[in-house]
């Protein structure tokens, strides 16, 4: 299944890609038609689509994405773990601030349900819902690097030059977990077992953590899954504005270069990863929720 | 003899757990026909419910048939079902899980004859009103939420729900236990004179046993997933010939103080339907068991008096003699 | 309890038709549960609050701009990057001028307080840092060698007033001169229009989608949920200039673009919901009653899922406002001059450092907006949930 | 007489609700002495659960206690904060809750849900937690009860979820047990061990326990005191044998009546005429008087509950809510009881 | 000594001073890599591997003597070098991006066109004597040699790993006054000064670092917290201000010109009467003033200022073709009034494309509204990424199309150059033999003036059909620390590190 998901990804990604005008040569300046089709067929660009398209495959099978058409010299495979390796870093500590923060405020919020840490927390969420990253990553820059001089404008050569992107990044998502765990959990509180539980003198933070909020994740999971590969494979604007030669950046640039092999390449790596999360999510279904099972229903 | 309503054909439910297969359901033959009530008891968790489920396909049957009015529906697809749904209807064991929280009382009652587009919306609304009031809850009920109404109002809702469409067979899992004896009596006479009216049949699940002798026709007793004995009302209260249907009724709670037993109930543990015990499967705790009964499990075997019995030391028989089996084994 | 005063009388039988069944109350209008939820919204105070503001901002949308003296695209180069408020200096009686000290610009203050004209320096000394003006008869000199900018009038170091209205343009002006206030009604119109495309893409699309995945289960659910993963891995960006070049530029493609591909996560989050619910008794029941997937989909199971789906909409709102104006950057949105809340951001963040105060009026406008559909969706989910009515 | 473990003085509890308020419960005194167990009976709706679940204040959302006190321990329970009810609820007053099904937390293996209530209370290791619950589950008759433990909830039967429920309340041994219909999903003969269980502990614990059900063969088998409520209040309180023998109440009357009779299998049974009341508009006077088939014009007025001291006609320990227990009422009211 | 950091917003595509054609690789290929001569920071050309070179009295034939200098691997520089790096750029299998450059070698062109065979006029004597023979006379060779594709690279390097040798260090071999340490691919690129450099002398910084910062903002935001210290570029609203309060601030000449085509395939700007007009109703002060807020200049003509032959600047003197660096709405209008369209009028719907870029697209918006104003007619603007714009423009389906070009060496034929009828560069596809006749008069006369009247006779063709609406001459603006001293960037936006040194 799997196996043909990512071959619907690779087959409608390469047809999309040669079906876009532009390719791999539009550069500042014209070429002259020799010279446009000799770089063509020194990329194997003057074959057929479909012949192109078998080729890939068949490097995609052999695990290798093949150099960037745009960067001679660079293989996608390199540009992708060198990619994620600065990706993963700030990505990981979005995730762990998303998780860490996120429920939590959620949590906080529900348990004092319209009084002020619910209010504050709501309040704040909104903001950073309604308030793009973009616009908190230039803002916080704006700040915090330039009028303060807390944080280095870009580089994670040490731990404060952590901070920005990594609030940049998990903003949005912090946010929205926060709503969606308080939102969740409310409703889980109005069941009968919890009840059971308050009456068997469990304390109320315990009773919201151990019986309300494991009946409350499954939405929180299933939008984490996703977020979890989008956050590891790397934020364009985040990158781009915090100048880290991550995963997200080389996307957008192979996109802007129309450097077809990394498109390729870094759609496919994203897609296997997406695909594993949410496998996992499906999986995690399992374990937060017995009842649920996948077989056909009757 | 007329075509049964619903024919059982050695119905099987067994589920898998993590402890194994759990024989929920094991092979139970029984048939219900058109205006019979045919009241199930047994032992608390042998799988009453889950036949009931099973035979209404809320589970796909891991074994066996059932067939309703003439046609086997155990392999039906959905689309297929749904002409035979209108003519069994269940009322659920738990009230509030079975009931939408997010709809009133009377959306809930108008729901199957909304489903089966019966009548006009002013007529649906005043069919509803008279189903609630029939059930004792009043019309002023309908614009209000399961979570607002106590157990027994939320279980009248459901009954209210099961009947609306008149169907062919109700299946009551335990309908009036939530309810005071009045409102019992209030439903089970309502039950009655929609059988006598309608020809409505029922399979009806309880452990009231005193109501069940009241309005069922034949009663069934399941023990650990099988059907163990199946008789007239009359007669299976009089001379019940199994030895779980005999301690049965040997607890049934007198509603007279002076009558109180303060005895400890000691009957044996019950086995587990993970780990049946081979042979008869009551033989762990039955006073008569015999190496015959670990041997070999009894059949169901029907008597000319239209009592069945799945033992092999049957009581009250008037064909075999138990005092001698005793002896001969 | 105080015991009443019995007469003989009050032993006597109750008649039933007087004292008979007294205690039911008739005429209850069926109320069905939409009925509850508005009437349980309408109490909702936050909720009406965030309604209100949505209405209003819709009319202020369609008919504010007809109520301004500017149009969004009419521009007054010589007086771009006007900001809303602004302290002025006083060179003499009823003469008031406001400098810019982002571009050292000297603007001459009307007497109702709007930044009205130019005024062009005299000379300018670049090697001092220095230009100067006659104005009113006095010599107004402003010296940038120092930061911030230092106005100097008849050589006396100038103190500016307190803060004053920009009454010409009650929100500034932007990069062009053009008026920030009718821009920012007018990019609500195309902004609201997207949201509300996308709101509607993922109640419809998300949804169903998710809706019937979850309930029908088994290799249905794999099959569509792969289908979910392929549209969530194909490169927006490449999938955006396609449209682009196959349609017309414009809002309708924005439209269609976000709802072909804007409706996965809800479905993602629907159908988890739904996973966990269908094995509900009353989904059972409903089988057992013949309901239709379709009727156990919208009757039973969305309106208890309604919580997630909510949160998951409202957030997608904002989103949708900026993924349109990635869309018009890229070329398929809206053309220039047109305007809406994610370009009008997008172009207050370039002149961030420069006048910051420009990127308050869009963040603003977005976050209230954001605010009250928040509100509305809690207040929504709570009317919804008829357990939460007290 | 020893000083009662609970008493309930003027409960009183309301459920604000958009479409009005229901008052569930209207004035319930209630005496609860150590080692006794008060069956509570009545009409469905008639405020029993309520009653119970306000009692450790669990009231679902709506639920406001408008007056009363809970004498517990000395302490007022209703007047206690969440924190210091916590130590009360599941340690010194178990509570078993009407719908088994849906009280269980459908995502914890039952064991764990026993597990947690004892660690809550009582400084003991994990494992010897759940040795106690295995042990609890044997207790209530649950089969292999090793394995079973680590069974989530939809895998059990209705019956074996309320035994779970019933295993939890009495998991900390507590003082008072308020059972709210414990064995309406049981069958007869683990329901007569799990009422002799009960029985047993109130022997050997001297637990008291609020027994609610709607089986007058339960409450005749168990219940010493029994309380019959209507319309939110209390009508008739008796010791069982008074008040199987002579119901003084015409709704008692009427319930007792509505038992199905042996010897009249297949005959309709005679319940209560009428329907029960809006209890958010009750009735001004007597809740049942719309009902009762001896309703007089007084009867229009609020009865008081009428006890011995107010009336030589009831037995020691009887009260009674209606007016022809007042000595004022003229006898050819009286019919003549047993 | 000392160490500098200077961000540049671009990664290039490659570091092949032979293959790239990209002005991203300049400020690496151009610190790393020296050609035969060199501009010195005045702008004369001066040897750089060249120590003498003499040219044929037919102008055809030069003869250069190499000095001796070392590359970074301590191998000496040879005339070989040079033959195997151009020929290199010849061969199509090579995969340069500009072999057209060397056309104008005897041979070359046809050596491209049969796939890399046949002679073409290099050759190197010995070790150290370059020669080769033009096909034309070329008044600005010298300056053309110091464009990157000319630079020498080493054979033997090149082979072992034709793709990849400009990513890593070790392969990256190079003759100029720095050599790479460190390639950290999108991130930087971290540069020592080489000791084998002929002039290593000179060279005072130890490290040189470009970090890749590709938002110009953050770029900013680092210089101006002093994380940095140089910038390339500026975000085009910080200009004014920082023009006025920076003391890093740098205005470098740009060689470059802002301008539109007009396609006169397509109505209405088939008639000249509607371009002029339109060239005519913009008010290129104003824009310069308060669109670009810069130090740009109204551009009335093609070729900027700043370049100079026989000692006169190219502008100087040179006819306004009717257009003024203010707008005439009352002309103008009258223009189009007499093309048919009085009041604009039926003036048919027409589109503007142009690429992504905020200030571009800020700039025509600008236009847009004086063209409403001055004219009353609606042009629409469209904007779409560079991949969809460029082949859509070079297919000529435009009617206006938003362009600009950048000098590749300082001589007024770089702009010229691109509207000749084969030009690829050439979008509206204008066909004028009487411009090509100028601008080939312009070449093959060895007379300085005579090649500056016969320009000047070749913008002005251009400039009176009015093929172009010229909006301004851009600058570059960057930012360099003030304790940076010696630091210089040509006008090619080649920037030198080669005589910098650190003050305190
Ligand atoms: N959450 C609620 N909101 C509104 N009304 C409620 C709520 N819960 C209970 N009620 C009402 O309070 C009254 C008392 O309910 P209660 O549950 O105590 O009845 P009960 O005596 O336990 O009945 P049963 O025997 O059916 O369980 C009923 O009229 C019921 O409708
Ligand atoms: N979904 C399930 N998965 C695993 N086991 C189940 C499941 N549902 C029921 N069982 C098991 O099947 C057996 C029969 O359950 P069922 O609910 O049919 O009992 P019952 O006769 O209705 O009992 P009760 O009278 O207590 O309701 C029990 O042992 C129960 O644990
Ligand atoms: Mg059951
Ligand atoms: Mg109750």
């Amino acid at each position: 299944m799997m196996v043909v998901t990512l071959l619907a990804v690779i087959t409608l990604t390469f047809a999309l890609m040669h079906a876009v005008p532009g390719g791999p040569f539009v550069s500042e300046k014209m070429l002259a038609p020799e010279i446009e089709a000799a770089l063509n067929a020194k990329f194997g660009l003057d074959q057929p689509v479909w012949r192109q398209y078998l080729n890939y495959l068949g490097g995609v099978l052999t695990l290798d994405l093949g150099p960037s058409f745009k960067y001679p010299g660079v293989s996608v495979n390199s540009m992708i773990a060198d990619g994620l390796a600065v990706t993963a870093q700030t990505g990981m500590l979005a995730i762990i601030c998303v998780v860490a923060f996120g429920i939590p405020a959620g949590i906080v919020a529900a348990l004092n349900r319209g009084r002020w840490p619910d209010t504050a927390a709501m309040f704040v969420a909104s903001l950073g819902i309604a308030v793009p990253s973009y616009v908190i990553a230039t803002v916080a820059l704006y700040i915090f690097a330039l009028r303060l001089g807390w944080t280095p404008a870009f580089g994670l050569d040490d731990w404060r030059g952590y901070i920005l992107p990594v609030f940049a990044l998990s903003g949005f998502w912090m946010s929205f977990v926060a709503r969606l765990t308080r939102s969740s959990l409310l409703e889980t509180m109005e069941q009968d077992y919890i009840m059971t539980a308050r009456a068997k003198g469990i304390p109320a933070h315990k009773v919201m953590l151990r019986h309300g909020l494991r009946n409350s994740l499954i939405p929180v999971v299933t939008v984490l899954g996703p977020v979890v590969a989008n956050l590891l494979t790397g934020s364009f604007v985040i990158e781009q504005i915090f100048a880290l030669p991550g995963i997200g950046r080389h996307f957008v640039q192979s996109i802007t270069n129309r450097d077809y092999t990394a498109i390729m390449g870094i759609t496919i790596f994203y897609a296997a990863f997406l695909m594993l999360m949410i496998l996992i999510v499906d999986l995690l279904y399992l374990l937060l929720d017995p009842r649920i099972s996948y077989g056909d229903s009757k | 003899m007329t075509l049964p309503l619903l024919e059982l054909d050695n119905l099987e439910m067994h589920f898998s757990t993590q402890h194994g297969p759990l024989k929920a359901v094991d092979g139970v033959s029984l048939t219900i026909h058109h205006g019979e009530t045919l009241g199930l008891v047994g032992e608390s968790g042998c799988g009453k419910s889950t036949l009931a489920r099973a035979l209404i396909r809320l589970y796909r049957p891991t074994g066996g048939r059932v067939v309703l009015d003439g046609v086997d529906i155990t392999k039906l697809s959905v689309k297929a079902l749904k002409p035979h749904r209108k003519k069994v209807q269940m009322i659920f064991q738990d009230p509030v899980a079975a009931l939408n929280g997010r709809m009133t009382a009377g959306e809930l009652v108008a729901e199957p004859l909304e489903i089966m587009g019966i009548g006009s919306a002013a007529t649906r609304r005043e069919r509803v009103a008279q189903l609630l009031d029939a059930v004792g809850l009043g019309a002023e009920a309908s614009d209000r939420f399961p979570h607002s109404f106590s157990g027994g109002q939320r279980q009248r809702v459901g009954i209210a729900r099961a009947i609306a469409l008149e169907p062919d067979l109700v299946i009551c899992d335990e309908p009036i236990s939530a309810l005071d004896v009045s409102i019992q009596a209030q439903i089970v006479n309502m039950l009655s004179d929609l059988k006598r009216d309608t020809g409505l049949a029922y399979l009806f699940i309880t452990h009231d046993l005193s109501m069940l002798r009241h309005i069922a026709d034949r009663i069934g007793v399941m023990y650990l997933g099988k059907l163990v004995e199946i008789a007239p009302s009359e007669a299976l209260h009089t001379a019940p010939r199994h030895p779980y249907t005999e301690l049965l009724w040997s607890a049934i709670p007198v509603p007279d103080p002076a009558a109180r037993r303060d005895d400890p109930f000691e009957t044996g543990e019950v086995p587990s339907p993970l780990d049946l015990p081979t042979g008869c499967r009551f033989r762990t705790r039955c006073p008569q068991a015999t190496e015959l009964c670990a041997q070999t499990e009894p059949s169901l075997i029907t008597q000319a008096d239209g009592h069945a019995v799945a033992c092999h030391h049957p009581l009250h028989s008037s064909t075999s003699n138990p005092q001698q089996e005793r002896e001969n084994a | 309890m105080t015991r009443p005063v019995i007469t003989p009388d009050m032993w006597l039988p109750l008649d039933p038709k007087t004292g008979g069944s007294g205690n039911l109350i008739t005429s209850t209008t069926p109320r069905g549960f939409w009925a509850g939820v508005r009437g349980r919204l309408f109490r909702h105070r936050p909720a009406m609050a965030g309604l209100v503001f949505i209405v209003l901002l819709i009319v202020a949308a369609f008919f504010g701009p007809m109520l301004s003296p500017y149009s969004y695209f009419e521009q007054k180069l010589e007086l771009s990057n006007l900001p809303p408020v602004y302290r002025p200096y006083t060179i003499a009686e009823g003469s008031l001028v406001y400098v810019n000290t982002s571009n050292l610009n000297l603007y001459a203050v009307s007497e109702e307080g709007g930044l009205t004209a130019l005024l062009r320096p005299d000379g300018r000394d670049m090697m001092k840092r220095q230009s100067n003006w006659v104005i009113a008869g006095q010599e107004v000199v402003l010296d940038y060698n120092q930061r911030p900018a230092v106005l100097m009038i008849d050589g006396e170091v100038a103190q500016a007033g307190g803060l004053a209205l920009n009454t010409r343009n009650p929100f500034g002006t932007d990069q062009l001169g053009r008026d920030v206030l009718v821009r920012q009604l007018y990019g609500a119109r195309i902004s609201l229009l997207v949201a509300a495309a996308a709101v509607f893409a993922n109640f419809v699309i998300g949804m169903i989608y998710g809706g019937i995945s979850g309930l029908i289960g088994g290799r249905v659910d794999a099959v569509m949920m792969r289908f979910v993963e392929v549209v969530a891995t194909i490169p927006l960006t490449l999938y955006v200039i396609l449209m682009m070049v196959v349609l017309q530029s414009g809002l309708m493609s924005v439209v269609l673009a976000i709802g072909t591909v804007y409706w996965v996560d809800m479905a993602r989050v629907v159908r988890g919901q739904i996973l966990t619910l269908k094995s509900q008794d009353y989904v059972a029941a409903a089988r057992t009653m013949g309901a239709p997937t379709s009727r156990i989909l919208f009757k039973h199971l969305l309106p208890n899922a309604f919580g997630p789906i909510l949160v998951t909409l409202t957030m997608l709102i904002p989103s949708a406002i900026f993924i349109e104006s990635f869309m018009s950057f890229i070329g398929l949105g809206v053309t220039p001059p047109q305007a809406s809340w994610g370009t009008l951001t997008s172009e207050a963040v370039e002149t961030l450092r420069a006048y910051p105060y420009q990127l308050f009026f869009p963040a603003m406008a977005i976050s209230l907006t954001m605010l009250a559909f928040n509100f509305l969706g809690d207040g929504l989910r709570d009317a919804l949930d008829p357990r939460l009515s007290s | 007489m020893s000083a009662p473990v609970l008493s309930l003085r003027d409960l009183r509890t309301e459920y604000r609700t958009d479409r009005g308020t229901v008052q569930a419960v209207r004035g319930v005194d209630l005496i609860l002495q150590r080692g006794e167990i008060l069956g509570l009976v009545g009409e469905s709706g008639s405020g029993k659960s309520v009653t119970c679940m306000s009692i450790l204040k669990l009231l679902k959302r709506g639920g406001h206690i408008t007056s009363g006190v809970a004498e517990f321990d000395g302490r007022d329970l209703l007047q206690l904060s969440e924190r210091q009810l916590e130590a009360v609820r599941g340690e010194k007053i178990g509570v078993i809750f009407q719908d088994p099904m849906s009280a269980l937390n459908p995502t914890m293996t039952v064991g764990r849900q026993i597990v947690e209530v004892l660690l809550q209370h009582r400084k003991i290791s994990k494992k010897a937690a759940r040795d106690r619950a295995i042990e609890l589950f044997k207790l209530v008759r649950i089969p292999s009860a090793g394995t079973r433990i680590d069974s989530y909830p939809h895998e059990f039967s209705g019956g074996m979820r309320q035994r779970v429920m019933i295993a939890i309340a009495l998991a900390c041994d507590p003082d008072i047990l308020i059972a709210d219909e414990p064995t309406t999903a049981l069958d007869v003969t683990i329901q007569r061990q799990i009422l002799a269980l009960l029985k047993e502990l109130r022997e050997r614990l001297g637990m008291a326990i609020i027994l609610v059900t709607h089986d007058l063969g339960v409450i005749a088998e168990t219940a010493d005191r029994v309380m019959v409520l209507y319309g939110g209040q209390v009508m008739e309180e008796a010791c069982v044998v008074d008040l199987f023998a002579a119901p003084q109440h015409p709704y008692t009357q009427g319930l007792l009546a509505a038992i199905p009779d042996p010897r009249e299998a297949g005959r309709p049974l005679s319940p209560v005429r009428g329907s029960p009341p809006d209890m958010r508009m009750p009735p001004p006077g007597c809740p049942f008087a719309p009902r009762c088939p001896q309703a007089m014009r007084i009867c229009q007025t609020p009865p008081p509950i009428f006890g011995v001291h107010d009336n030589s006609r009831l037995r020691e320990g009887q009260r009674a809510r209606c007016w022809r227990a007042d000595a004022a009422a003229p006898a050819f009211l009286l019919e003549p009881s047993s | 000594a000392g160490d500098l950091t200077y961000v540049v917003n671009n990664e290039s595509a490659t570091y092949d001073p032979g293959l790239t054609s990209e002005t991203f690789a300049a400020p690496i290929i151009g610190n790393t890599f020296e050609g035969l001569v060199r501009f010195t920071e005045g702008g004369e050309i001066e040897g750089a591997m060249a120590d003498s070179w003499e040219v044929s009295d037919d102008g055809l034939t030069y003869t250069f003597k190499l000095r001796d200098a070392n590359w970074s691997d301590g191998q000496p520089v040879t005339a070989q070098d040079f033959v195997y790096a151009w020929m290199r750029v010849l061969d199509p299998a090579a995969g340069a991006k500009n072999p057209a450059m060397f056309y104008l070698i005897d041979g070359a062109e046809a050596h491209y066109a049969a796939g890399g065979e046949g002679a073409v006029a290099i050759s190197a004597t010995d070790d150290k004597t370059l020669t080769f023979t033009l096909a034309n006379r070329i008044p600005y060779m010298m300056q053309l040699l110091t464009y990157t594709n000319w630079f020498p690279v080493r054979q033997d390097v090149v082979e072992a790993n034709p793709e990849g040798w400009t990513r890593t260090p070790e392969t990256f071999i190079g003759n100029g006054p720095f050599k790479v340490t460190e390639f950290n691919f999108g991130e930087s690129v971290v540069f020592a000064k080489n000791d084998e450099y002929f002039e290593a002398g000179d060279v005072s910084l130890d490290t040189l670092t470009f970090r890749l910062i590709p938002d110009q903002a953050t770029a900013l935001t680092a210089m101006e917290s002093g994380q940095v210290d140089g910038i390339e570029a500026v975000p085009a609203p910080e200009i004014p201000r920082l023009m006025a309060e920076s003391d890093a601030f740098m205005i470098v000449p740009a060689l470059g010109t802002t301008y539109a085509f007009f396609n006169p395939a397509q109505v209405p700007l088939d008639d000249v009467r509607v371009r002029q007009a339109l060239s005519m109703a913009i008010d290129r002060q104003d824009i310069v003033d308060f669109v670009l807020q810069s130090a740009d200049l109204p551009a009335i003509g093609l070729v900027p200022y700043g370049l100079t032959l026989n000692g006169e600047d190219f502008r100087d003197g040179v006819d306004a073709y009717g257009l003024d660096t203010d707008a005439q709405p009352e002309a103008a209008a009258a223009l189009l009034a007499e093309a048919g369209y009085p009041n604009g009028e039926g003036f048919p719907e027409t589109v503007f494309v142009t690429y992504t870029s905020p200030p571009i697209e800020k700039l025509l918006e600008a236009i847009q509204q004086m063209w409403k104003e001055n004219l009353n007619i609606d042009v629409q603007i469209r904007a779409t990424e560079w991949q969809v714009y460029y082949p859509e423009v070079q297919q000529v389906e435009f009617q206006i199309a938003q362009m600009g070009w950048g000098a590749d060496y300082p001589h007024p034929m770089t702009f010229l150059d691109v509207f000749l009828p084969d030009s690829p560069n050439n979008l509206a596809a204008w066909q004028s033999e009487k411009f090509a006749s100028a601008v080939d008069a312009a070449k093959s006369t060895a007379d300085e003036a005579e090649s500056l009247a016969a320009m000047r006779e070749a913008e002005g063709i251009l400039m009176n059909d009015h093929i172009i609406l010229p909006m301004y001459h851009r600058y570059n603006y960057m930012m360099m620390s003030p304790n940076v001293d010696g630091f210089w960037r040509s006008s090619l936006n080649v920037p030198y590190f080669r005589d910098v040194t650190l003050s305190e």
